[in-house]
């Protein structure tokens, strides 16, 4: 294997309460290669968004990311960056989907707009530079760019993913964070969307680091996973093994509570 | 097959009126029999929402009948809505919100029984409450005296399936009873469904975007579309043979770990996918039996 | 350009109103200073005429006429003559506008004629010695100007024509107006003062600044505290002096509809005993800062009629309206008001219980402080007394209708204790003013009255008055507390010539009730 | 356009309404006014010339159906009647020449509080606990929590009587006349300041709690995790995405407050004795100058209604989800 | 109870109006002065005779005070009270009902709220003249309820979206028992924060009529002790302990009740909530126990 192109050491995560620390992450270690998919699955509340927030540095207090903790992108220290190295770092180098990328375009300002402060801030992109690019970003996700002056509760649901989408590939980052991306769609579109992130995986070259709690999706779209149990990483296999060969019982309960649409349940 | 307890007949529901109006169900029809689960799958806002709370009266149609055992329920008397009420039954999608968190469980499921099971009195309740919670598998002595936000959503779930049971229903209704849980609980709640069915003979109307679990806990299919039914059937016909274009979409999007993205078999194309659904919304009225209890409408 | 400064009226913003006969909201500094009176009547000098527009006035001997004879070489500030035309039109454009007509001149006169350009004769409905006081209370107005107004009620004459010393305003606005020297005055040789100023004060706490930093020469206000407040400011300069005014008494509705009460208040003894308990001077110090004079006349003539007071009277009654709580409780129990039920109120000698609740307008907080100690002092002799304090229209409501027990109330100053009587004991207005809020009547006290008018004998006037203040004082339908003060600050830094106490040669105060104020006026000099 | 349509014709029925309690409020009052307005001016009227004034004012009992058309008729053409207490002034000046005070005095500490109230919760929600935060949150609950009497009462007790620093009453120094000059306006300034820092210290506690309240609420949105996911400036992100969006709920407060902003410019026009409408309406209601009353709640129903309807428009103006609705 | 307990704010708000009313209540063990009775000379600097000094007319302020808080907290609670039971009731009738009988409240609610408040209430004040506490705090509620009601509408119209209101509504449960019983303990915060903003309103309107002067000068209370002490011109005689103490008393009383009013608001919206945890926070960050 080469290089990774992020590397997390030891990630422990507390919330700090009013009286007792709650550990949200507990001592993590995985790598995530250059245009690989890493997969993060486990239940809800086992921290894996704490994870993806923490790789951007996004988390706010109390969240607290202990000492021992080293994030690399790209051999680079992540948690040792200052600000304005920060501001620079984050989608430049890694960009995000979150949960509910429903919710993650502000409703009062036009597509264009969302488009155009990242890019203004990350290129210095005059207006007409951005509504180029924008364009470029929209069509690539199959959504009319003269859309772009539209607001986001214009769009459905899948499409405001897609935008969401766009805007993450505008800057060419090295490492995409998707956290749950598609839970609030359908299916079809669901299929339809990571679809289209397969394929600008391929043409881009960009990792992912692709968190559900759907096994099944997963091993479709990665190629390798990790499985999270309450804050710790209880196995980390190529999606195949984890598919075929599940190591951890808790692995196998998660198969056995998948029903097949074949009848009966998987395994 | 046994007669039908409840029946939509080409039941339409039409929220709004004129440039506005939405089409939220259109000529649906379903019966739903003793012992037999139907599942209403399809993509979200097709409508399946909207058919079961017709079927609970919480909404009126905007046309068609809606039948209880062979008799239109629409005009009934308040006494018979009384009984309709007590007969069928809804369990919710969220164990979140369907649980009021200023009342302790033994409060939920004692509510039903004083309203509707008047014949049970005085401390034979509180037995009604123990017996109830036994049976979907909980401590009645851990259970009964909290307060929902201290129990887990799967617990909160089989909390809504023993209230739903404390009135002896005929039907149930599940709209989504398991989306909100996670994976790890959800086939126990689907198991418990399964139980319940067997063992009380109920009627349930499952309804799920999950065409997995469909499967899982139904032996009918209905396969909705834009307000539409477009294919139904017995489950494993339709599943594994299915003749809609759109089912056929559906089935081929279900996430699959025998198939992985980068296979070209798998792929949707995009342009293809838009044309399918913009065929299937398009409202027909001309159906097909492909073969025995396996319905199609035309395309 | 001498200015002087006064304080006369509180206002939360001046509006240009120089309409003579409004009373409600023309600017108070509008009569006697734009306006002349034709005599001012000066009170502080046995009522003496102090002759202004009219040179002279001559009442018939049998009274029943009067005719004034005006100055020749009057002026409107316009420049054109003042005649007895002039006077004639006034009179009739007030018969011809009653709202005008603000002491109802023409239920007094019955004709006026203008006997030559200077002189005009007033026809009188019923003899009377105060005709001239009388008709020198209406202001004289242009007919050049007034004869082309179509509704004089609702006309604000903004730019006066007038005969006064101070008829022209060349400045006007929310917070500040000046009222200067008329070019055509007759006595303009005697008016040193340019100009008067008049700021605008809407409370206390304006006021005080003002008068305080010495902005105000002339004050008309209620000052807290006097001495420490203003005075010591600047001692030299600061002064003031509270002549007695208004008479304020307590009183009982004898005509009320509580039946157990009625009997009580129509007991003489229960209102002597009443009066004895009221401790007038802490009510002069507490609830009026030492400000008032105190008032035990129960023939109502005190400090204010004090020439016109018959001594022997004050003799006999006078024990009555002075506080002595254990002669009040003695004549109480004399008169067999003992407490029967127990509930430690006396009651009636039948046994029927006395409750009683004296009115007094909610936002005079010193009549209210007034009337908490005199309830204090009620309610120690033994009656149950309690104070309610009604708004100011639902006080004077009351006391117009009669539908209280017992109640604070004032009588004006005037010239002559004349006016009170007529005022207060005429059954004729009974109903229709707060002054016969006591329901009081007496046909000899009434026919005293007529007489005091029906003869220009001072000697003939003095007797009749005598004997109406001796029945009164021996009913004592009003049971006098204090008189109030003529608010009166002045400052001698910028003017000299003040009334004072030591030289009190004419009422000073600037309040438009007071016409004297004219000749104050007249009377400053700038220091120089 | 129809929700703007509706609340309309809501504000027309609103004021209507208004208007007809206004009617009927006063005729319940007890006390006779033509009686108060001349006790309160001092004099003593003979009968009979009261009963001609009462006359020439209007005031006779028709059938109160009849009167009520003529107010009603009387409103919208803007014909309010004659003040008793300023007569022969209209009810129209006496309130057109407060109302210009206390749109200056109102208008500018609603401004001025409200950007500094909401600039104040801005910073303090972006830096939840921090000393600035508590600070201001505090500051802010005792700025809401003091009664605005006692705020200008102290005030005034400190800065106009004790330090003796600002004047204690009036709008600008008499022997000025009012005119665009320097020496003019900086005597308006001089005299507002009281009042107006009376009224911004009332007004600012609650737009910073509220402006707080919305901007924490809004912090755990996911699009502004996205912004900041984005590598924007944390100022960009403070006021374009958070600060921008908390406005919108702040601004329709801003409507209701109106009506606490008025409650509060009328006392502090009392204390300090300010020419403006909250002092206007005391002095009537003291004088029982009923047609005064009656405009000036008139007036006031219709700032509130305006400001209402100021809002509702740029509400709409504001969040492009209620264009389209 | 606990959780308020636990907020900080909230305790010493509750401390302060426990205080507050404790002096109340035992107002006549602690000063022997009836509060309506001259007792001493006029306008007294506090001495220990009379340790906030006199009035005007020689009353003492200390018993005036203490006893005047009885007024305050009365009018408060009462008001408050009746505010919030108006509000909360026409709210989730109107919000859970919904149709005609929502337009029909909402439009009331909504004209009560555009009538500028504190000037009705003075107009109506003065109309019904004389008016003691007991009337203003009957007009206070009579005219401030619409707030309440329109926020507990909107809480309502959430709460009523919840599926545990549907299934009562399937349950059959009578209409009146799923307001009182299903809808209403789930809007309590919102009332409870309702119910201590109107004692707060109610505490400074009433004190606020009384010193214009439209309430009964013979109450004693705060607000009438405001307005005899200006009446009185203290401020301009130097009698500042007549004016400052019911002053202060006011502004103590208006922090006490406030602090609890953020405290109920910040349990009723975790979010708000600055805990301690925060500090803790700052504390390991500092020690280079970990980072963001
Ligand atoms: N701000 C916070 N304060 C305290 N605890 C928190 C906070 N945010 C998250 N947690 C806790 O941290 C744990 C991990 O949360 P996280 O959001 O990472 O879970 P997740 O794996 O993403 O779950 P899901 O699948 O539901 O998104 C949870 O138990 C959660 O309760
Ligand atoms: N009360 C309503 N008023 C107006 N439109 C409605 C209403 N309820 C549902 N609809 C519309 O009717 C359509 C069908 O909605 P429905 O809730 O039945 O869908 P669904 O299949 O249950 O979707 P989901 O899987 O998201 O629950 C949607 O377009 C929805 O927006
Ligand atoms: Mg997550
Ligand atoms: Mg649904
Ligand atoms: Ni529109």
């Amino acid at each position: 294997m080469t290089q990774p192109l992020l590397s997390v050491r030891n990630l422990t995560i507390d919330y700090i309460g009013e009286e007792k620390d709650f550990r949200a992450v507990n001592d993590v270690s995985f790598d995530v290669a250059p245009g690989e998919v890493f997969g993060l699955a486990g239940e809800s509340g086992c921290g894996k968004s704490t994870i993806a927030f923490a790789i951007s540095r996004l988390h706010k207090p109390p969240a607290l990311i202990r000492k021992e903790s080293r994030i690399l992108l790209d051999g680079r220290d992540v948690l040792g960056l200052n600000r304005q190295a920060l501001s620079a770092f984050r989608w430049r180098e890694v960009a995000m989907v979150f949960q509910s990328a429903m919710n993650s375009l502000n409703p009062v300002l036009r597509i264009e707009t969302q488009f155009y402060d990242m890019l203004r801030t990350h290129k210095g992109m005059s207006r007409t530079e951005a509504r180029e690019r924008t364009a470029e970003m929209l069509t690539l996700v199959d959504i009319a760019p003269d859309r772009m002056r539209d607001y986001p509760h214009q769009f459905s649901g899948g499409m405001r993913q897609r935008i969401v989408i766009a805007i993450c590939m505008a800057l060419n980052p090295k490492l995409v964070v998707m956290d749950e991306p598609t839970t609030a769609l359908d299916v079809v579109v669901q299929r339809e969307i990571l679809q289209r992130i397969n394929e600008l995986r391929r043409s881009f070259g960009f990792s992912v680091l692709f968190i559900t709690h759907d096994l099944g999706l997963m091993v479709q779209f990665c190629d390798r996973i990790g499985i999270m149990l309450s804050g710790q990483l209880v196995e980390q296999n190529t999606a195949e093994a984890i598919y075929r060969t599940p190591k951890h019982d808790y692995t196998k309960k998660l198969w056995a509570s998948f029903p097949s649409l074949r009848g009966g349940v998987l395994l | 097959m046994t007669d039908a307890i409840l029946a939509l007949d080409t039941v339409t529901k039409t929220f709004g009126h004129g440039f506005g109006a939405v089409h939220a169900a259109r000529a649906i029809s379903f019966s739903l029999h003793a012992g037999r689960a139907l599942a209403l799958v399809g993509e979200s806002g097709s409508g399946k929402t909207t058919c079961a709370r017709m079927a609970m009266r919480e909404y009126l149609p905007t046309s068609g009948r809606i039948l209880y055992k062979g008799r239109p329920v629409e005009a009934a008397k308040s006494a018979e809505i009384a009984r309709y009420r007590r007969s069928v039954q809804m369990i919710f999608q969220d164990p979140f919100a369907s649980l009021n968190p200023a009342h302790t469980i033994a409060h939920h499921l004692r509510r039903p029984l004083k309203l509707h099971r008047p014949e049970i009195k005085g401390a034979e309740i509180d037995a009604a409450i123990r017996e109830l919670l036994r049976r979907v598998r909980l401590d009645p002595d851990l259970v009964a005296p909290k307060y929902p936000h201290e129990l887990s959503g799967g617990q909160r779930q089989r909390i809504n399936i023993a209230r739903a049971l404390a009135v002896k229903p005929e039907v149930i209704v599940a709209d989504e009873p398991t989306s909100m849980l996670d994976v790890s609980v959800r086939l126990g709640v689907l198991n418990l469904l399964n139980e319940m069915k067997q063992e009380m003979n109920l009627g349930l109307l499952y309804i799920t975007h999950d065409i997995a679990t469909a499967r899982y806990v139904a032996e009918d299919i209905a396969v909705m579309y834009a307000g539409q039914i477009v294919e139904w059937g017995s489950v494993a016909k339709v599943i594994d043979n299915p003749l809609h274009p759109y089912t056929r979409l559906l089935l081929s999007a279900v996430p699959d770990p025998e198939v992985r993205f980068d296979d070209p078999k798998a792929r949707l194309r995009p342009d293809e996918v838009e044309d399918i659904r913009r065929r299937s919304a398009v409202p027909r009225d001309d159906i097909v039996e492909f073969e025995q209890d396996h319905f199609m409408r035309m395309i | 350009q001498t200015v002087l400064t006064a304080n006369i009226e509180p206002a939360t913003t001046w509006v240009r109103n120089f309409n003579p006969f409004n009373q409600t909201s023309a600017r108070q500094s509008t009569l006697d200073f734009i306006y002349e009176p034709l005599v001012v009547f000066n009170r502080f000098d046995s009522n003496k005429p102090v002759y202004r527009l009219a040179e002279s006035f001559k009442l018939s001997d049998d009274l029943k006429s009067i005719e004034f004879k005006l100055r020749s070489d009057l002026k409107w500030s316009d420049g054109k003559p003042l005649t007895a035309a002039d006077v004639k039109f006034t009179y009739d454009y007030l018969k011809k506008f009653p709202a005008l007509d603000f002491v109802s001149i023409w239920t007094f006169v019955t004709d006026i004629k203008a006997v030559d350009g200077q002189t005009v004769r007033f026809t009188l409905a019923n003899p009377s010695s105060l005709a001239a006081e009388q008709i020198s209370q209406l202001p004289i107005v242009p007919e050049h100007v007034w004869k082309d107004v179509a509704d004089p009620v609702t006309f604000a004459n903004e730019t006066p024509v007038g005969s006064g010393p101070l008829t022209e305003v060349p400045r006007f606005t929310g917070q500040t107006y000046d009222q200067c020297r008329n070019p055509h005055y007759w006595d303009n040789a005697h008016l040193k003062v340019d100009c008067m100023r008049f700021p605008q004060l809407a409370d206390n706490n304006q006021i005080l600044t003002a008068t305080a930093d010495g902005t105000l020469d002339w004050g008309v206000s209620f000052i807290p505290d006097i001495d420490n407040v203003y005075v010591s400011k600047d001692p030299a300069h600061f002064h003031y002096w509270y002549s007695p005014s208004s008479m304020v008494a307590f009183l009982f509705n004898l005509e009320t509809a509580n039946e157990n009460n009625k009997k009580a208040f129509n007991d003489l003894k229960f209102r002597r005993a009443v009066s004895m308990a009221l401790d007038r001077k802490t009510m002069i110090e507490v609830a009026g800062y030492g400000y008032p004079t105190l008032n035990e006349d129960p023939g109502l003539m005190g400090e204010l009629y004090k020439s016109w007071a018959d001594p022997s009277v004050k003799a006999d009654f006078g024990k009555f309206a002075t506080y002595d709580a254990d002669a009040a409780k003695a004549l109480l129990d004399e008169a067999g008001y003992k407490d029967k039920d127990g509930d430690g109120f006396r009651d009636n000698p039948d046994g029927s219980k006395i409750s009683f609740s004296i009115i007094v307008p909610n936002s005079w907080t010193d009549w209210v402080d007034t009337v908490n100690i005199a309830v204090e002092g009620i309610q120690a002799v033994g009656l149950d007394a309690k104070i309610e304090t009604p708004e100011e229209a639902v006080w004077t409501g009351n006391l117009i209708n009669g539908t209280f027990d017992a109640a604070i109330n004032s009588l004006p100053a005037s010239a002559s204790p004349y006016y009170p009587y007529k005022r207060a004991f005429s059954a004729s207005d009974k109903g229709k003013t707060r002054f016969t809020a006591q329901r009081w009547f007496n046909p000899e006290v009434e026919k005293l009255v007529t007489e005091f008018t029906h003869t220009a004998d001072l000697a003939k006037q003095k007797d009749a008055m005598n004997k109406a203040q001796r029945i009164v004082a021996e009913n004592m339908p009003m049971i006098p507390v204090f008189n109030n003060p003529n608010w009166y600050q002045y400052n001698t830094k910028r003017f000299s010539g003040w009334s004072t106490k030591e030289n009190p040669f004419v009422n000073p105060s600037i309040s438009r009730t007071n016409p004297a104020r004219l000749l104050n006026l007249l009377a400053l000099e700038p220091v120089k | 356009m129809a929700f703007l349509l509706r609340r309309l014709v809501f504000y027309m029925a609103a004021f209507i309404a208004a208007a007809t309690i206004n009617f009927f409020l006063p005729r319940l009052m007890p006390g006779d006014p033509v009686q108060i307005m001349f006790s309160s001016a001092g004099t003593e009227l003979p009968p009979e010339s009261l009963q001609a004034l009462k006359l020439t004012f209007g005031f006779v009992d028709g059938p109160l159906w009849q009167q009520y058309l003529t107010y009603l008729g009387s409103i919208f053409t803007g014909d309010l009647g004659r003040s008793i207490k300023y007569f022969p002034l209209p009810v129209t000046s006496v309130l057109g020449n407060a109302l210009i005070w206390t749109v200056g005095l109102m208008g500018t500490a609603t401004i001025v509080s409200f950007a500094i109230g909401t600039f104040l919760g801005i910073v303090a929600a972006w830096r939840r606990g921090s000393t600035f935060d508590v600070i201001v949150s505090v500051g802010a609950i005792f700025a809401t929590s003091v009664p605005a009497v006692v705020t200008s009462l102290i005030v005034l007790f400190i800065f106009g009587f004790t330090l003796g620093w600002f004047p204690n009453g009036y709008a600008a120094d008499p022997s000025l006349d009012p005119a665009f000059s320097l020496q003019y306006i900086g005597s308006l300034a001089y005299h507002g300041i009281l009042p107006m820092v009376t009224l911004c210290t009332v007004l600012i506690g609650g737009f910073t709690v509220t402006m707080r309240n919305n901007m924490i609420n809004l912090l755990g949105e996911d699009y502004i995790v996205m912004a900041r996911a984005k590598g924007l400036s944390d100022r960009h992100v403070m006021l374009w995405y958070a600060a921008r969006n908390a406005l919108l709920p702040t601004v329709s407060s801003l409507a209701i407050a109106i009506g606490t902003i008025l409650g509060g410019s009328l006392v502090t026009e009392v204390v300090y004795n300010y020419p403006g409408l909250g002092n206007i309406l005391y002095q009537a209601i003291l004088a029982r100058d009923y047609p005064v009353i009656q405009g000036q709640l008139l007036i006031m129903t219709a700032t509130m209604l305006i400001a209402n309807f100021i809002v509702d428009v740029s509400y709409v103006l504001l969040d492009p989800r209620l264009k389209g609705a | 109870m606990k959780t308020l307990l636990q907020n900080r704010k909230a305790l010493v708000g509750l401390v302060i109006i426990a205080f507050i009313v404790l002096v109340a209540i035992a107002a006549p063990l602690l000063t022997q002065y009836d509060p309506a009775a001259r007792t001493g000379r006029p306008h007294q600097p506090p001495s220990l005779d009379h340790i906030l000094g006199t009035t005007r007319i020689g009353q003492d302020v200390f018993a005036r005070l203490i006893y005047g808080a009885r007024t305050s907290l009365a009018v408060g609670f009462g008001a408050g009270l009746l505010i919030t039971l108006v509000g909360t009731a026409l709210g989730i009738i109107s919000g859970y009902r919904g149709g005609k009988t929502d337009e029909i409240i909402s439009f009331f609610t909504n004209m009560v709220l555009v009538v500028p408040n504190l000037p009705l209430l003075l107009v109506l004040a003065a109309f019904i003249g004389q008016a003691s506490p007991l009337v203003i705090a009957l007009i206070l509620g009579a005219t401030s309820w619409a707030w309440g009601a329109r926020v507990t509408r909107a809480e309502t119209l959430s709460v009523k979206q919840k599926d545990f209101v549907k299934s009562a509504e399937m349950m059959g449960e009578p209409q009146w028992r799923i307001m009182t019983f299903e809808i209403f303990p789930n809007v309590i915060s919102i009332v409870g924060i309702n119910f201590i903003g109107s004692v707060i309103f109610a505490i400074i309107t009433e004190a606020t009529l009384e010193f214009l002067g439209l309430g009964d000068p013979r109450a004693i209370s705060w607000g009438t002790m405001l307005y005899n002490a200006q009446k009185a011109s203290a401020l301009s005689v130097g009698a500042w302990w007549d004016i400052l103490t019911p002053c202060f008393a006011l502004a103590f009383l208006g922090i006490g009740m406030s602090l609890l009013n953020f405290a109920v608001d910040e349990i009723a919206n975790p979010r708000l909530r600055t805990g301690n945890h925060l500090k803790r926070w700052s504390l390991l960050v500092r020690s280079g126990e970990g980072r963001l």
